[in-house]
């Protein structure tokens, strides 16, 4: 029993995960009229959740192969024909680390919501509950106005902040996809936060549809093993040699695939659609539509970073059969699809406008990456570069929220409503009128690129790279330094058109710094973005190896059965990642030292940067082949054909034989046979009724004594058997 | 064990002693020993009224700057007893349309009621009248004939006055019991029991650190309970006379005037057994009649704080009374439960005990007194929103 | 004769004569005292079962609050207090009659069962009556589902009592 | 030692005379008390039979406190009802509230 101050950890771990739902219904239900008790419920909620899951995370620290010796709680939830259907809580090191970022992201976003929704500001003169805040006035200035429904964003977040919390403690298959579904509620809730917006109210429903197909393969998943195993418990499939052995050799109908392979596939599916990966991925950059924190929320902390928690966690079933030789049909696919994913949506993101956009391709981009290293067996790394991107993606969103709360600022200063404040080509020469932002998007933006030595994104990646090198891998390893190459021109591009040069419009000189509660996280996450490298230093790197112990590899590495061995150092992957690193951000602040209102690309590229301007127009090709012809078809069999004529017309057919029955019976049978009983039974009641009515005295203890006599004469009946 | 260190116990042995010598059955003993034994700690009790008038009248005195009783006896200790005389010799009068019956049973029955209380006081290691399993709800039960006693007053003196003090002390103390209940279930929780016995032995540290909140709110509603100022409402002489007991005279009324007196100074030792730790003190295990002095020392802590708030505070309104009792005390009171429920549940047996329920018990109290005052405020907004009252003016 | 028995004789004859006087006194507040008197040897009577708890229990619940609210309902419809003319009804002959004849059944009944003359057994060693009660009523093994449904219903009756009870309110 | 017949013989008593309130007595608060006069009869049996024949198995007491709650609930809405029909009828004789017959 592992234990924290003199407590079970594992009560604590059951914990971690209800503040925030309590938060939900106690702003809803109470609250939501106040504004600060609501987002005071809220921070408080996530703060214990946080203070809890940190707790746990030392506790976890300060176990002895912890691997071994994990956090495991269960109860009996559901009553099945035989035993129970057991719940329970998992802390083993991979949900350790995890519920570590997550407890610090999700805090850190809780904290800059107060700011970005404006708190303490007055009510906006025209704002609208489900519209963005237009501002109000104030002693003649536009200043920027309290978000309408700021109660209710503080519960909804919560919500999902439970969701994730729920889904990383749970120890088996069922409460994590409650938790995954949960949060695909709150994303669409959350996406349409503005719903008077018709891009929000669309983006909303396409992210709710898209994972939803994911999820329908995903439950399919989790069904197909519940079958195959009889549990969903992960300790007792994936940390049991037998079973998956069992899995693995046994052969599945479908595709010569094994069992493993096919469940392993179909879940997978599900991250696909979770984690936004091709070909399901049109839906995250549409998702921009809400909130910028709900943006971190999504892209950084939570709704993404499951999908990857969730294979991470089936790494030994999607790896069954694997033994460092061939790769399995699964791992195979996930290598496929995220080595593709993170070259295609990073040129997508080359060639983006808006600030938040770029994010959610780069983030797509680094979801291929996570994916790919576990395609290729690379479990650690995957899992490393989960964390890491978590804290620097949740510092590069926040901070955009942060830019664009400035210049939004701007704009309402100058009035000039028309200038897009997400399109970086309205910003510029930010740098000094929003120091703490630049600098911590700064730090951010080189952790994403791999900025070498000193980023956290570095290490990860560049572990990846390695990985990916030593076992042979080559196209996956080209691919994915292309995609790095990419990343870090398209970085260098962003931070370049935001901060530097000089203001492109008005509204980008009128911009401000924003306020404490939003900055102050900024900090907080990118001394994360920078550290949480450190600890995952590979152990025979040139120089700083061994300064400190490659302790991540081998606390998470002790999640897996077989611990994986670390990978022998290699000069040419390191030599690749610091080149592409170094040379695309070199590249992209050399393209766009002096861009003005258009893209210097644009001219270079030509036709491929309009393919890449709109996402190789993947949004039409589904209207066209999937979107137009369901509609087509649902009007023309279903509506015309079936409904109008085969069911009405059965229908109406049917109306008239039964019209015909009808009479024949109402004349032959009704009226003499029913209606004649019916009248006779009614009089001899109502004789009955006159008769009897008498003992109705309306005098309740008349009526009381005769019950009682009633009683009375069964038991003097009794009564007499036994004298006699 | 001298018969100074604990006089009681040798005295107790000498009357087992005796009686055994009677060759009664034995289950005769015990009762005639549990007999005496009440008999005991009720004299006790009536013998230390006499003292709290006096005491009360001198402390009432130097509030108001003045020197008290000063002439029967030295520093007036006799003026009691000349009091009592004086009582006891009055005409007895029965109004002539009284129930004559429960007119007489009532002031009995107020005393006893107060009387009763006793039997479940530990005054020291092995001094009680009986150690029951259920003492606390045992004090409960007790309270509800102090409120029958004061119906029957009311109701059968057959005047208005009467009857209406009557209705309006039932109600007030019918209320007041719920905050007061609540908060002395929070030491029986931290105690794990309810014996009296187990309540003072387990508090090594005094619950009061524990559970200040509750402990305040124990004493507040128990100033109401045995109605006093600022909750004198049931005898508010500007509207009711004298409340439920304006027909009574002599030694009736002095029967209702000792309960009163001895119920206050009760609720002096029952926050001393509840909050602070009852007789225990430096070496009171060993010399019991030590307990017994630190318990009367802690009793008079209380009964003092309960005179300071008579001498210091106005007579409250009897809306704000009430609305003070339902929106304050007892959801306050309720929230302490449960969080006292779950903070002693989570942290029992760790340090962290005590710094968790205190800042707890003083996070509750803060954060009631803030609603309530938002409450308040609002309130007082909602009023001014009405449109003024036309008001008559000198023609 | 034990103290036990002597005690129970007393206090058997006082919940007898009480009980009597309350059924018959026309004078309800009188009655309503007689059932006070009851309801306190009934507490005394759990006292002599070992159900110490159940007795102080039953002197909060009756004593405190059901009898209580009785001489309040009492006072509040006023016009009876001071008795009435008649307070019997017109059928009371005939209950009289059937109830003592349900009585007399009753204690023939009782005297044919042997089981009857059973003496108490000794209680479990280190009996602890809360401490098993309060276990009882909300542990799943024991007795939690009727414990809350008895809390919901007394929500409930509270509930529908305020309703019930309040003045009708005017053009709502 | 009392017999377990003593309690037996008493409730039955206190059941008979309970019944009789409530069948005879004309002020509807009268047969109130009546009903509760009844349900403490129950009440001693079932603590009674607790006592004597299953002393292991709380069960009786616990009922007894069921019995508690049912009454005081009991106890609430009539004299709800009574104080309700008193206000509209000026009455709460028993046999004067008869609005509820043929």
């Amino acid at each position: 029993m592992i234990e924290t101050f003199g407590m079970p950890t594992a009560s604590l771990v059951w914990l971690v995960p209800l503040p925030p739902l309590l938060a939900f219904f106690l702003i809803l239900l109470f609250t939501r009229r106040n504004n600060a008790l609501s987002h005071t419920v809220g921070v408080v909620a996530v703060a214990i959740s946080w203070l809890l899951g940190n707790l746990v995370f030392l506790t976890a620290l300060g176990v002895d192969h912890f691997g071994e010796h994990v956090i495991a709680s269960t109860v009996n939830w559901l009553p099945l024909g035989e035993g129970f259907f057991s719940i329970g809580v998992l802390i083993d090191p991979l949900s350790a680390v995890t519920l570590f970022f997550v407890a610090w992201t999700v805090l850190m976003i809780f904290i800059y919501s107060i700011g970005y929704h404006n708190f303490g500001q007055p009510k906006g003169d025209h704002d609208h509950p489900g519209l963005p805040p237009h501002g109000a006035k104030d002693h003649g200035h536009t200043v920027p106005s309290i978000e309408p429904m700021y109660a209710r964003f503080f519960a909804f977040i919560a919500l999902f902040a439970f969701g994730m919390y729920t889904l990383v403690v749970s120890d088996n298959l069922l409460t994590l996809f409650v938790g995954w579904e949960i949060m695909g509620l709150c994303s669409y809730l959350l996406i349409g936060f503005w719903y008077a917006k018709p891009s929000a109210r669309d983006a909303a429903k396409k992210a709710f549809m898209t994972t939803r197909i994911g999820d329908v393969f995903m439950l399919l998943g989790i069904v197909a093993l519940y079958s195959a195993t009889g549990t969903l418990n992960f300790r007792e499939i994936l940390y049991n040699a037998a079973v998956l052995e069992t899995l693995a050799n046994t052969p599945s109908l479908i595709a010569g695939l094994s069992l493993a392979g096919l469940i392993g596939i179909l879940l997978f599916i599900g991250t696909v659609g979770k984690s936004a990966q091709w070909p399901l991925h049109v839906w995250l950059p549409d998702a921009m539509e809400g909130p910028t924190p709900v943006s971190a929320m999504i892209h950084a902390a939570t709704m993404v970073s499951a999908g990857v928690y969730m294979v991470l966690r089936m790494f030994p079933l999607l790896s069954a059969g694997w033994h460092h030789g061939e790769l399995t049909a699964a791992m195979t696919i996930m290598a496929f699809i995220g080595a593709f994913t993170a070259l295609f949506a990073a040129t997508i993101a080359v060639a983006q406008r808006d600030i938040k956009r770029v994010l959610a391709y780069s983030t797509i981009s680094q979801l291929g990456y996570m994916i790919a290293a576990l395609g290729i067996g690379a479990y650690v790394a995957a899992a490393f570069h989960l964390v890491t991107h978590a804290f620097f993606k949740a510092l590069l969103f926040l901070g955009s929220g942060s830019v664009i709360h400035g210049v939004e600022h701007g704009v309402l200063h100058t009035g000039d409503h028309d200038t897009d404040p997400q399109d970086m080509f309205n910003m510029g020469g930010l740098k000094d009128k929003m120091p703490v932002t630049f600098w911590t998007f700064l730090i951010g933006g080189l952790a994403l690129s791999g900025f070498p030595l000193l980023t956290s994104g570095f290490w990860s990646k560049d572990e990846i790279l390695a990985d990916a090198f030593a076992h042979g891998h080559m196209s996956v390893f080209i691919v994915l330094a292309l995609a790095a190459l990419l990343t870090a021109f398209y970085t260098a591009r962003q931070i370049t058109l935001t901060f530097l040069g000089k203001p492109r419009t008005k509204a980008a000189e009128h911009a401000s710094e924003n306020v404490r509660t939003m900055t102050v996280p900024l900090v907080i996450l990118s001394v994360f973005a920078i550290a949480a490298g450190w600890v995952g230093i590979p152990e025979h790197f040139p120089a700083i190896g061994g300064l400190l112990p490659n302790w991540f590899h081998h606390f998470v590495g002790s999640t897996l059965l077989e611990h994986p061995s670390a990978v022998d150092f290699n000069i040419v992957p390191l030599l690749v990642s610091v080149l592409v690193a170094l040379g695309g951000l070199g590249l992209g602040y050399l393209v766009y030292r002096n861009a003005g209102q258009t893209d210097p690309l644009r001219k270079a590229l030509g036709p491929i940067y309009n393919l890449l301007e709109n996402k190789y127009y993947f949004d039409e090709l589904y209207e066209r082949l999937f979107v137009k012809p369901s509609q087509a078809f649902s009007e023309a069999f279903s509506y015309r054909f079936l409904d109008g004529q085969v069911i009405d017309g059965l229908l109406h057919r049917a109306a008239r034989g039964a019209m015909a029955l009808g009479g024949l019976f109402r004349d032959k049978f009704e009226i003499p046979v029913i209606d004649g009983v019916a009248d006779k039974t009614a009089d001899i009641t109502q004789t009955v009724g006159r008769v009897l009515r008498h003992i109705q005295t309306g005098q309740v203890q008349q009526y009381l004594l005769l019950v009682a006599l009633v009683v009375f004469g069964g038991f003097f009946y009794y009564l007499l058997n036994i004298l006699q | 064990m001298s018969f100074w260190q604990d006089p009681i116990a040798v005295i107790g042995q000498l009357i087992l002693d005796l009686l055994h010598s009677l060759n009664l059955p034995e289950g005769w003993i015990v009762f005639i020993y549990t007999l005496i034994s009440v008999v005991a700690v009720a004299s006790f009790g009536l013998l230390l009224v006499i003292f709290l008038i006096w005491l009360e009248r001198k402390v009432a005195a130097r509030f108001q700057d003045r020197v008290g009783p000063n002439r029967a006896g030295p520093f007036g200790l006799l003026q009691t007893f000349a009091d009592m005389v004086k009582l006891v010799t009055k005409e007895d009068v029965v109004p002539e349309k009284a129930d004559k019956l429960i007119f007489n049973l009532a002031p009995i029955l107020s005393l006893i009621a107060v009387l009763l209380i006793w039997a479940v006081v530990p005054f020291a290691p092995g001094w009680i009248g009986t150690d029951l399993n259920v003492g606390v709800l045992y004090i409960a039960a007790v309270g509800s004939f102090g409120i029958l006693s004061v119906l029957m007053a009311g109701w059968s003196s057959n005047n208005k006055y009467a009857l209406l003090g009557a209705f309006r002390a039932v109600a007030q103390l019918i209320s007041y019991e719920v905050p007061m209940l609540l908060t002395m279930m929070i030491p029986v929780l931290l105690a794990r029991g309810m014996g009296m016995v187990q309540m003072v032995t387990v508090q090594d540290t005094w619950f009061i650190f524990l559970a200040p909140a509750a402990g305040i709110i124990f004493l507040v509603s128990s100033i109401a309970e045995i109605g006093r100022t600022p909750f004198d409402l049931l005898e508010a002489e500007s509207e009711l006379v004298a409340g439920y007991h304006t027909e009574y005279t002599g030694m009736k009324f002095g029967m209702f005037f000792a309960a009163e007196f001895l119920h206050a100074f009760t609720v002096g030792v029952l926050f001393a057994i509840l909050f602070l730790g009852g007789w225990r003190g430096p070496g009171a295990e060993e010399i019991p009649i030590l307990g017994m002095f630190y318990l009367m020392i802690k009793g008079f802590l209380g009964y003092f704080v309960v005179m300071w708030v008579r001498s210091t505070l106005p007579r409250i309104r009897i809306d704000h009374m009430m609305a003070f009792n339902w929106k304050f005390l007892t959801p306050v009171a309720l929230a302490l439960l449960i969080l006292t429920a779950l903070l002693d549940k989570i942290f029992a047996g760790t340090a962290l005990r005590l710094p968790a329920l205190l800042g707890a018990n003083l996070v509750v109290l803060a954060l009631g007194y803030w609603i309530s005052t938002l409450m308040s405020r609002r309130q007082a907004k909602e009023r001014t929103k009405f449109k003024k009252r036309p008001v008559a003016k000198p023609a | 004769m034990t103290v036990e028995q002597g005690i129970f004789l007393f206090i058997g004859f006082v919940i007898l004569f009480s009980a009597f006087m309350m059924v018959t006194r026309s004078n309800l507040i009188h009655a309503a005292l007689y059932l006070v008197l009851v309801l306190f040897g009934v507490a005394v009577l759990f006292v002599l079962l070992d159900a110490g708890f159940l007795a102080v229990v039953q002197i909060i619940v009756y004593i405190g609050a059901i009898a209580i609210l009785m001489i309040f309902a009492v006072m509040l419809t006023r016009g009876n207090v001071t008795g009435e003319a008649i307070s019997m009804n017109s059928v009371f002959g005939w209950g009289l009659l059937l109830c003592s004849l349900f009585g007399f059944a009753l204690i023939i009944m009782l005297g044919q069962w042997p089981g009857a003359a059973a003496l108490a057994p000794a209680l479990p060693a280190n009996w602890n009556e809360v401490s098993e009660l309060g276990v009882a009523l909300v542990s799943p093994q024991g007795y939690v589902i009727p414990f809350e449904v008895a809390s919901v219903l007394l929500l409930a009756a509270l509930i529908g009592a305020i309703v019930v009870a309040r003045p009708p309110q005017k053009d709502e | 030692m009392i017999p377990l017949s003593w309690y037996l013989y008493l409730a039955a008593g206190l059941f008979a005379l309970g019944l009789f309130g409530a069948v005879a007595r004309r002020n509807a608060v009268a047969i109130l008390m009546s009903v509760e006069l009844m349900l403490n009869a129950v009440n001693i049996n079932l603590v009674a039979f607790w006592r004597y024949l299953a002393p292991a198995e709380i069960g009786g007491q616990v009922f007894a406190i069921m019995v508690f709650a049912v009454a005081a609930a009991e106890v609430a809405v009539g004299l709800a009802l009574i104080i309700s029909i008193y206000r509209g009828r000026k009455t709460v004789a028993a046999d004067e509230i008869n609005l509820m017959k043929w």
